[in-house]
């Protein structure tokens, strides 16, 4: 979407409900945020005073353009998700965006492959859902600890995605990591297709792994710490491959998807 | 330095629309906030720090939040003064209010080829010369804590740059004060403070700093009363203005600024949480002037300083 | 330093249960909070600073809240010596914890008589002395300020007291590190720091500074990564024992000073918001000790120095 | 009361209620603080961040000890207590206290007169509530700057409290100002009578002022600002006269009601 309009965003909090252990869904009405793309993300101010002071920064988890409404999901990580955890239907959130660049070719014909470790599934879940909506092909692959720790089956299903879950300890699909999945579903598919994943760095780095010898496109959405989400304040990078080179580039502005292949994971 | 509008006015040379300065090094090259916000509402903006080479910058992370407050090793990350005048000169036009560069050298001679190059650009309304930086190592000489030091880097810049010559000084100085009395009579047109604190969070699952750079700069609402101190006490020690920031949220803040000696002030860490600040304080300011009956800011300059204890 | 108790210690010869120190002026003689908590979770009681002479401190108003930090000019009201001799010493026993006697002076001469009448009080398990009240003026000399005064008065009180005695440091020092040395040189077993950061805040309704005393100490949440990254620096300088303070309000702020060098952490302005505070800590370390399996709080003194950027 | 037993108190917030314009009315389950005297405060917490950081000193305005019910009666006067202000029915405040020395003598059969200036009215409606509970004589002198501003009657009289009113515009009661519904009352009684008054400091020092010729004893409850409240930082000290000599003392601890014969006013 062409960055216009406004940046700033008052929205009612229509629903907050546990979507799962820890894991909280934002259901808002935000007519000005519901045309941005799936992998774009805002930052939501907690509180009003000066602690914490920083915005969060949250994928758009789904939008739903005809009703103006957007949903954010989040899990628990620290002192500002418990806080926002606590605001209350009725309330108003003062959010920013939409930033970023989303997921690229989501309207491309070969198979899109979305891959999520953990509460990563945010702004996949939005991706596919506009695939499904488009009805182009997909696979939803997801890796959790457990079952009390993911959404419900139906919550995927209500949507139209079929979610193949594995979890660390066995209690919902198979035991493992979603990078077997993947694996799976690589050996039963031909390319081209393009890969689609969030998750933590280790299984990010995987993925690339795994994607490589199928020669298959590889997007992967980033996490970094983040004061401004506009580009402005430099704070927000990781380093890529330019070549030869090894170069920063702002995850906020540039990203938060970048191509695979680019990106650094030593540390 | 007074003007027909309220809130107008003519700071050693550049000619502002509001005293509100977009702080350098939070605001990038305005670009970046102005594809959103009306830039119109800053009476200038400070770009982002230009060394004469490229510079990476630190490896991240290179923020951490802190109470009330951030810390940030950016480590100066800029394309250098090269990259600066065939990139962003050209497209400074666009922005729609007065330029301040902001500079950063690892020697004397790196400042004043800096100074020499801006020197003939017209894009560039002043140049405010950062003389503390806390997240670079500049080779162990640390420029901002020597008045002595300080004086012969501003004469050195002073020789090679004739328009408006910003010092911004670092509280890392032996003696603020004395700093900034020496670069007044090196020749300085204005004082900016005050930068960062130097500052550490340690990340105790990981038992290291949490920081790329290991140390980062504090900003934000913490630093205000620091920040407000540390203009109290130069405004009586210098003639010339001072662009007071640290932690500045409101017009509120900024008033408590003004009256303790700023002429005008600057914005960094609250235009990460609030976009349009400057249109937010500006309007403050306004409604300030309205109700306590006053024409124009600048008969708040300073003001606090009538109270009977402060003579 | 070790001891069976996994939070116990020796510091220079103060015997602690817990590294937990009740910070100086903030705990006033222990009896306060003594009606209400229980003062044995404490390491060590720092008593609110003695003069030789009463002292009736500033006027009021003496606090000013600041975004996670609060302003104090309280300018050290004290009954002096005399009546701490007669009235407080008797009751210290009471207190079942070490207690820290906080001594400040407006000469040289004067911290040596305080030092010397109390090198005769077994009731006061070691004496710090505060080089750095920002809201006090001494006629004009400040100690805090200068190595080479530092080290003279270190040495002078440390020719008059045997026990254990603590330099409480300045943030206002031309260079920190150099005065932690000539502490250190002088004969100081330990090293508190940091104290308050000089700061101000103005009321813009009335247009003039909000405290009586104009300006005061910054303390809180605020500072903390401005104290961590001070006792970050000192560790390295000198091989005597830290006392690290600023802000500390959880055991997880406690773990970073003392991942970064400290010994020893004091609290001070977190007992106003949690009276319970020193209970809350000391359980929030036990809880950490088990889960990364050390047997005492003392492996973690100055672990973050481990990682590979900070050699 | 004796200052032993707990110290800190989790207690539920049963009601929040707007009792005036900008004047919010707490009844809270606070079994541990019921026995508090009138005139004494508790610091009430704000959020669990770091801003604001410090307690607000608050007046206990009702004790019902049978029940275990605390109320407190504010006014929004900055950031705090428009933060305090919006805590909700089934939220758990955080309160230190009992804190400070209460109004004297409210055992006395001599006649007491309660002057409050506006929100001062909180503490002394818990005194005379008392005198009331005890059959005692009182009378209750209430300024405010106008009907809106001021609790309804019917609070006053629902608690057996007849309260006489004037208001800055008239719009309650008479116009003027507290002091003079005072002078008036002390026309028509003579001593030994008591006055415990609470509001600004220029009102709290006429009513010094007036009851000097009478003899009478005034008790006056003060306000300053407070960090520890427990008399250990030594912050939140007023100047009194001690014979010819001035002194500071803790308006926390010494405090919060003195003899108004010594509290000093001048600046
Ligand atoms: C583009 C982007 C999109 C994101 N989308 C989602 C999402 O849809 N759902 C979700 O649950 N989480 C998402 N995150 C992560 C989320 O922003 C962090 O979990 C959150 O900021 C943690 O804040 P906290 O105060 O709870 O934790 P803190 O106590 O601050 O820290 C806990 C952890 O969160 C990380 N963190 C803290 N602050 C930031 C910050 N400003 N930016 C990035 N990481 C931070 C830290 O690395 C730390 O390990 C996203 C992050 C980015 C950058
Ligand atoms: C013993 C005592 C009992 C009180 N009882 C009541 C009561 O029952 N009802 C009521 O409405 N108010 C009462 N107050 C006043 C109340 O504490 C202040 O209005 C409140 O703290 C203001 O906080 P704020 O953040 O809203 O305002 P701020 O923005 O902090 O300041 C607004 C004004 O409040 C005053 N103030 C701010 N902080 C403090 C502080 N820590 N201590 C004292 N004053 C402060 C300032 O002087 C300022 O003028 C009492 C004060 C004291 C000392
Ligand atoms: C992310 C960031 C980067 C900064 N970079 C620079 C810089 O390049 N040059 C400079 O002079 N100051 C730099 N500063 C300091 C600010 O200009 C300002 O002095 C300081 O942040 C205090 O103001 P604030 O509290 O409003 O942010 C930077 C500050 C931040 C937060
Ligand atoms: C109200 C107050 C009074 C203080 N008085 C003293 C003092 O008398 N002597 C001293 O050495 N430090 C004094 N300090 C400084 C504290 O001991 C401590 O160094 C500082 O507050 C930082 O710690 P904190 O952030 O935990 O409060 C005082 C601090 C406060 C808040
Ligand atoms: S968060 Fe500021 S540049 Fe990315
Ligand atoms: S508030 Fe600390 S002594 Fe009164």
């Amino acid at each position: 979407m062409e960055q216009t309009g406004e940046l700033a965003h008052r929205c009612l909090l229509l629903e907050n409900r546990e979507l799962a252990e820890g894991w909280h869904l934002f259901e808002l009405q935000a007519e000005g945020l519901v045309h941005a793309d799936p992998g774009q993300f805002v930052q939501l101010r907690i509180g009003s005073a000066t602690d914490p002071l920083l915005r969060r920064p949250l994928s758009i988890h789904y939008a739903d353009a005809q009703r103006g409404r957007l949903r954010l999901l989040f899990q628990i990580a620290g002192s500002g998700t418990a806080l926002a955890a606590q605001f209350r239907a009725g309330e108003e959130l003062d959010l920013l965006g939409p930033f970023g660049r989303g997921f690229p070719h989501l309207d491309e014909k070969a198979p899109a492959i979305f891959v999520g470790g953990g509460i990563g599934m945010a702004p996949l879940f939005f991706a596919a859902a506009v695939r499904r909506g488009a009805g182009l092909p997909f696979k939803f692959l997801l890796g959790g600890r457990a079952d009390a720790q993911l959404p419900p089956d139906e919550y995927f299903r209500s949507h139209g995605i079929e979610a193949q879950i594995v979890t660390d300890d066995g209690s919902r699909g198979d035991r493992g990591s979603v990078t077997l999945l993947l694996e799976r579903s690589l050996e039963n598919l031909s390319p081209p297709y393009r890969i689609h994943a969030c998750g933590p760095m280790a299984m990010l780095s995987r993925v690339v792994e795994l994607a490589r010898p199928a020669g298959a496109a590889v997007h992967l959405s980033l996490e970094s710490r983040m004061a401004c989400g506009i580009g402005a304040c430099l704070g927000c990078v990781h380093p890529f491959y330019r070549g030869e080179q090894i170069e920063y580039r702002r995850v906020c502005l540039e990203g938060p998807v970048f191509d695979g292949e680019e990106v650094v994971f030593e540390k | 330095m007074k003007n027909s509008a309220p809130l107008a006015l003519d700071l050693a040379g550049i000619k502002m629309n509001s005293p509100l300065v977009a702080a350098s090094g939070c605001y990038g090259y305005g670009f970046e906030y102005g594809t959103w916000v009306d830039l119109r509402e800053w009476g200038a903006i400070a770009l982002q720090g230009t060394t004469l080479h490229p510079r990476e910058g630190n490896r991240p992370p290179r923020l951490a939040e802190t109470p009330s407050g951030m810390l940030n090793a950016v480590g100066l990350q800029n394309p250098g003064i090269k990259h600066f005048l065939q990139e962003v000169r050209p497209r400074l036009g666009e922005l729609g209010c007065p330029v301040i560069a902001n500079i950063a050298g690892e020697s004397v001679a790196e400042y004043r080829e800096l100074a020499a190059i801006l020197d003939g650009v017209d894009e560039v309304s002043a140049v405010e010369i950062n003389i503390s930086c806390p997240n670079v190592r500049l080779g162990g000489i640390s420029f901002g804590r020597d008045p002595v030091a300080v004086g012969e880097l501003v004469s050195a810049v002073r020789g090679t740059y004739r328009g408006p010559l910003i010092v911004k000084l670092s509280m890392e100085a032996s003696d603020l004060v004395a700093v900034g009395r020496a670069a007044e009579s090196a020749g300085a047109d204005a004082l900016s403070l005050i930068n960062t604190l130097k500052g550490m969070v340690i990340d105790i699952a990981a038992r290291r700093p949490f920081l790329g750079n290991l140390t980062g700069g504090l900003s934000g609402p913490a630093i205000r009363p620091v920040a407000v101190r540390a203009v109290w006490e130069m405004a009586v020690a210098v003639r010339i203005p001072l662009i007071g920031m640290g932690g500045i949220a409101s017009a509120e803040d900024a008033l408590q600024f003004i009256l303790a000696g700023a002429s005008a002030v600057a914005v960094g860490t609250a235009n990460f949480i609030d976009p349009h600040i400057a249109r937010e304080i500006n309007s403050g300011l306004r409604r300030f002037l309205e109700q306590e009956g006053l024409d124009h800011y600048s008969e708040l300059i300073g003001a606090a300083r009538d109270c009977p204890e402060s003579r």
